[in-house]
């Protein structure tokens, strides 16, 4: 028996899978396709202190092996999340992250203060990285200065454990993750989406109407394995870590690199069952690179 | 009216359509004829199905244009717009497609309430009227259908229009049926209890001013990602305020419900 | 008539169609496939102060539309480069720019100084952004000082035209071409490779030995356009771009984002003619999309 | 003795090769038969050829097996190793594979010089040695062939070795032939004047250790990047000093030139 059990700070998983924040809603839509209680844990899209209506559209655009999005932080709010989706959530065996975002200190603190309020939520995800909001969303995450100070308030802020998500679109990711680590940040998860853009050319225009947007996806997975090793190296939190995984074997080179547990974002979207799938395969790839449990091949990437 | 009642996707499910025929009907737009026993069985006038082809990152929104319950076949009619459906093109017979559904709404049919109804189609907007059609007809409704092309090598599905009921074909530059736009052609069907449109958004923006006193249904596109009302990419304002999903909430909507 | 005449500082090329650095050695094999002088240019391979024999194998790996690569600035150093491959260069109706690295301020310094002693060099390519060596070679790239210093001296120890190559690893790309623009650069070139890492499941170690590389191809193309633009608004000099280039629909999509000529790097790989096929087609895909010249589609991304 | 005379690859071209037939002729071991009018023309033992295939960044290299310069047919056997060779696999007679090639240098074939050769083939190492075997009985030369594969199952081209002379199989689990490994039979053959090794690194090394007082030719993996000597992928360090580039100054080298 290949044991997949995973303990995170605040978080019993039973599995090391879980959909990337922004990718699964709130997890309705994915139900239809399968049980969440077959899940390690489910992020939850990003929450506001009010509701915002996101960007325009065209939001998403297709690139070599991965996507571009923009969708801007569309969401109901903190509190009808809580009093609307955490509910649904709760319905189900498995852990729920609330995913933390705002345009300012404060907003990010009233957000996790309001998530402190239910027990339904097992751990804040706070969103220093998102690209795409103006006021400032991309500073939080690529100044250590700015990602300390939030994420002390933030600590302040709510008893839940915290995993701060990291941006790579970074000089230097390890001093971001030392400057968080060293601020209380619980864990991380990693990596958010690299800034991009793409031109439509019959009309000369960025595909994406916000001009720029994240990418994600396989293209990405190469930059992913590479921070996660070297923030492994560097800090002793815990680590999701994300970026194009799309089958067991990724999985495991995430493991192997320094994650405890990862996240499957975008290709949700090609493959709805995409998760049930990976978490039935990883047994089989685990033993046949010789672990028996999950928690055996984390960090165990070999390298001189 | 609204149709939020209509939760069509909540039987979406992943499936391997096996391809039957293939063929080419008019210029770069191709009829493709798949099997399977589940989608078949459930889908409705209006949903879609999401194909996933190997090497690409996101889905292919696709309408059903057609199905054959008995034969258990579903009839897709898709153009070539760019890698993806060129892709698609070249599929032979025999091949099995991933693809997952029905996604999406339907057209609401309103059995009892209606007569008469007009179908308006534009370009590739066409395909999700025809089965639309077939359900009125077999309802007893008298279905009239007005389908616009650029020009006559993008003319298809005429004929089977036609079986329908009364069609008028329409190109831009008039070298097949009346020269024009559909809305044109609106203006000599002289009565009628609802439309039911798709085509591009220009069209549709048109048509919905010019029958605005009309009970219509639009069918609605935009760039997806996730094609199951999980990520927020395809949203469309809503005249209420904030934005519903086309892929969830739509893609039919009632025309006065969206702003286009 | 389409116009595919570009003029750069010390450069009048008779397309924008050039090999990036790196991905053709010093012309001599891909010489065997077509003529050289169908290009507008070649950017030789990285030239160092005295040989170097590079990074142990692997040094390449294949990422989803990507690829990994640390060579190590493998090369004969720049004496022999200018006794043996500049000469054979000059054989053909093309601009030669020579890639200069270096470990040390000096050894770029030095560098220069040789090439500046050619005629048949045309401008110079500033590498300041290898990932691959650990001497330094990354500092110079991602420090908006350090790049300024040495961009000051390799213009003082050279009278040709410096284009500096950006890396994208940077928090924040347009201080990066700001400070070296400030300093005195000609152009820019960019986008070099990101930092990533592919680990091999057997073995549970890097794909490479150098344990990471840097990733080119499709999969940046989205990161290259991004950054082009943002460099094209705020900086006054030319752009040379690359990174992941396949299609004459791309070379257009950079041209409008606002780089001045381009570069094809990885795909040379996969198609060997890739280059005399993009100069083919390149007038067809202009017409198709409105313009008569390649100059009038430069940055002509319509952007509110 | 140095091989850098022997420039094959001032011959690469780009071609489009069709596939004439495609078998499994062991586990996970293709053969694939080509038709081209070029490559078959110019190739010489020992050379590779480059696949690309679409959807991939890097092309395949993969051994010249056996050329039919009168019917224009190349033959490669490769094994399924990852995504590439498994997608190569799947193609079927009629497509069209984008290649480029002949690439590399060749095995020098010295006549006049030698009387017995002895081929030392492990797993898919084999392949550029039959195409070498046949020119060089061709040429008068005794061909003697050491064969060593994993498992009964994964052997290979016996007949077609034996055709050319002597041939010995060595399994690592003494499934079928010899159990062992191709340095315990090289001891079994009493004299020759040279010979010609293909296969895993560990077994080179081996080899030329073994034999390092006879003439030998290896020819090496590594991989690769532009397939054509442009981008120093692929080096291996010289007993001279400095690195030799396997796609373009190999991939055959004297035993004594590299350093394993
Ligand atoms: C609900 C819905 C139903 C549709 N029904 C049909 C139909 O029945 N027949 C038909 O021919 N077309 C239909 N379309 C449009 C069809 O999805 C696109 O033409 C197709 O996705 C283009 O893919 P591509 O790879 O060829 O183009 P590319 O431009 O290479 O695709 C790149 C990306 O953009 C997306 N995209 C490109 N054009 C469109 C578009 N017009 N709408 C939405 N996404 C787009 C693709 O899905 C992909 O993600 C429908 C679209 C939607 C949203
Ligand atoms: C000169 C030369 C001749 C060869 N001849 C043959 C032959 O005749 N028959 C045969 O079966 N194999 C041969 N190989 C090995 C063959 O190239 C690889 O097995 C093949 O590239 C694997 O591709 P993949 O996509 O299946 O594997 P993947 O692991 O998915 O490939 C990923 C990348 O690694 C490279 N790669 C993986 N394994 C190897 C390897 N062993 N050597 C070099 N590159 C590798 C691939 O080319 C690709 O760039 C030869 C290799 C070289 C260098
Ligand atoms: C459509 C979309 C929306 C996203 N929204 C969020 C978000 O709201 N909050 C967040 O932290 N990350 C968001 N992300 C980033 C993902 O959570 C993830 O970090 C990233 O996509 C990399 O993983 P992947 O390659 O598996 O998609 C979003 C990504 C996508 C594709
Ligand atoms: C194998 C390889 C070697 C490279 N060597 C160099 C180099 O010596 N100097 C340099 O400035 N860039 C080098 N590069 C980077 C390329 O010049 C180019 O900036 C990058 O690959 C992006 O373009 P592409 O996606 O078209 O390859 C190298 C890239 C590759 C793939
Ligand atoms: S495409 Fe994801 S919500 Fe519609
Ligand atoms: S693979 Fe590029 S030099 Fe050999």
């Amino acid at each position: 028996m290949i044991d997949l059990q995973v303990e995170l700070p605040g978080l019993k998983l039973k599995n090391p899978l879980m959909p990337a924040s922004g990718c699964f809603g709130f997890g309705r839509e994915y139900s239809k396709f399968y049980d969440l209680s077959l899940l390690g844990a489910v992020m939850m899209k990003a929450a506001t202190g009010e509701e915002r209506s996101g960007n325009p559209t065209p939001r998403v655009a297709e690139t070599s092996s991965g996507m571009l999005n923009a969708i801007g932080l569309q969401n109901p709010g903190v509190a009808k999340i809580i009093k609307e989706e955490v509910p649904f959530l709760a319905n189900y065996d498995t852990a729920v992250i609330a995913n933390v975002a705002g345009s300012t200190v404060e907003e990010y603190e009233e957000v996790a203060t309001k998530f402190n309020q239910t027990s339904d939520v097992h751990a804040l995800e706070l969103n220093i990285s998102c690209p795409n909001v103006k006021e400032g969303g991309i500073q939080f995450g690529t100044d250590p200065e700015m990602a300390k100070h939030v994420t002390e308030k933030v600590k302040q802020a709510s008893n839940k454990p915290v995993y701060v998500k990291l941006s790579p679109n970074v000089s230097n990711i390890v001093a971001m993750a030392k400057a968080v680590e060293e601020a209380g940040a619980d864990g991380l998860t990693m990596i958010n989406t690299l800034t991009g853009m793409q031109l439509h050319l019959p009309s000369r225009r960025p595909l994406i109407a916000n001009k720029t947007g994240g990418l994600s996806g396989p293209a990405i997975k190469p930059i992913a394995i590479r921070m996660i090793y070297e923030v492994r190296q560097a800090t002793n939190i815990p680590i999701i870590g994300m970026g194009g995984i799309q089958t067991a074997e990724d999985v495991l080179e995430f493991l192997l690199a320094g994650a405890n547990a990862v996240a499957v974002g975008t290709a949700n979207f090609q493959n709805p069952l995409i998760l049930p799938e990976l978490i039935s395969e990883l047994p089989e790839v685990l033993r046949k690179y010789g672990f028996s449990s999950v928690k055996e091949a984390v960090g165990k990437a070999v390298i001189e | 009216m609204k149709n939020t009642e209509n939760e069509g996707w909540k039987n979406m499910r992943k499936v391997k359509m096996k391809l039957l025929e293939i063929r080419e009907i008019a210029k770069d737009t191709i009829e493709m004829k798949l099997t399977d026993n589940y989608i078949t069985e459930v889908a409705k006038p209006g949903q879609f199905i999401s194909i996933a082809l190997p090497n690409y990152t996101l889905p292919r929104p696709i309408s059903i244009a057609n199905i054959d319950r008995d034969k258990q076949e579903l009839t897709l009619l898709f153009k070539i717009m760019g890698k993806g459906t060129n892709e698609l093109a070249g599929f032979i017979p025999g091949a099995e497609i991933d693809c997952f559904g029905p996604n999406g709404n339907s057209f609401p049919l309103m059995s009892g309430e209606m007569t008469k109804v007009l179908l308006i189609g534009g370009g590739i907007g066409v395909p999700p009227l025809y089965y639309l059609g077939k359900q009125l007809k077999k309802q007893g409704i008298k279905v009239v259908s007005i389908l616009g092309f650029q020009s006559s090598e993008n003319v298809f599905y005429e004929k089977e229009f036609a079986r329908l009921g009364e069609t008028f074909i329409v190109t831009d530059d008039g070298s097949y049926g009346m020269k024009g736009f559909v809305t044109d052609a609106v203006t000599s069907v002289p009565s009628f209890n609802a439309y039911y449109a798709c085509g591009p958004t220009g069209m549709l923006r048109a048509l919905t001013t010019q029958l605005h006193n009309k009970t219509g249904y639009i069918s609605l596109e935009e760039r997806m990602g996730c094609t199951v009302g999980a990520c927020a990419a395809c949203v469309i304002p809503t005249t209420e305020g904030g934005y519903k999903k086309i892929c969830h909430d739509g893609p039919v909507f009632a025309a006065e419900e969206v702003i286009l």
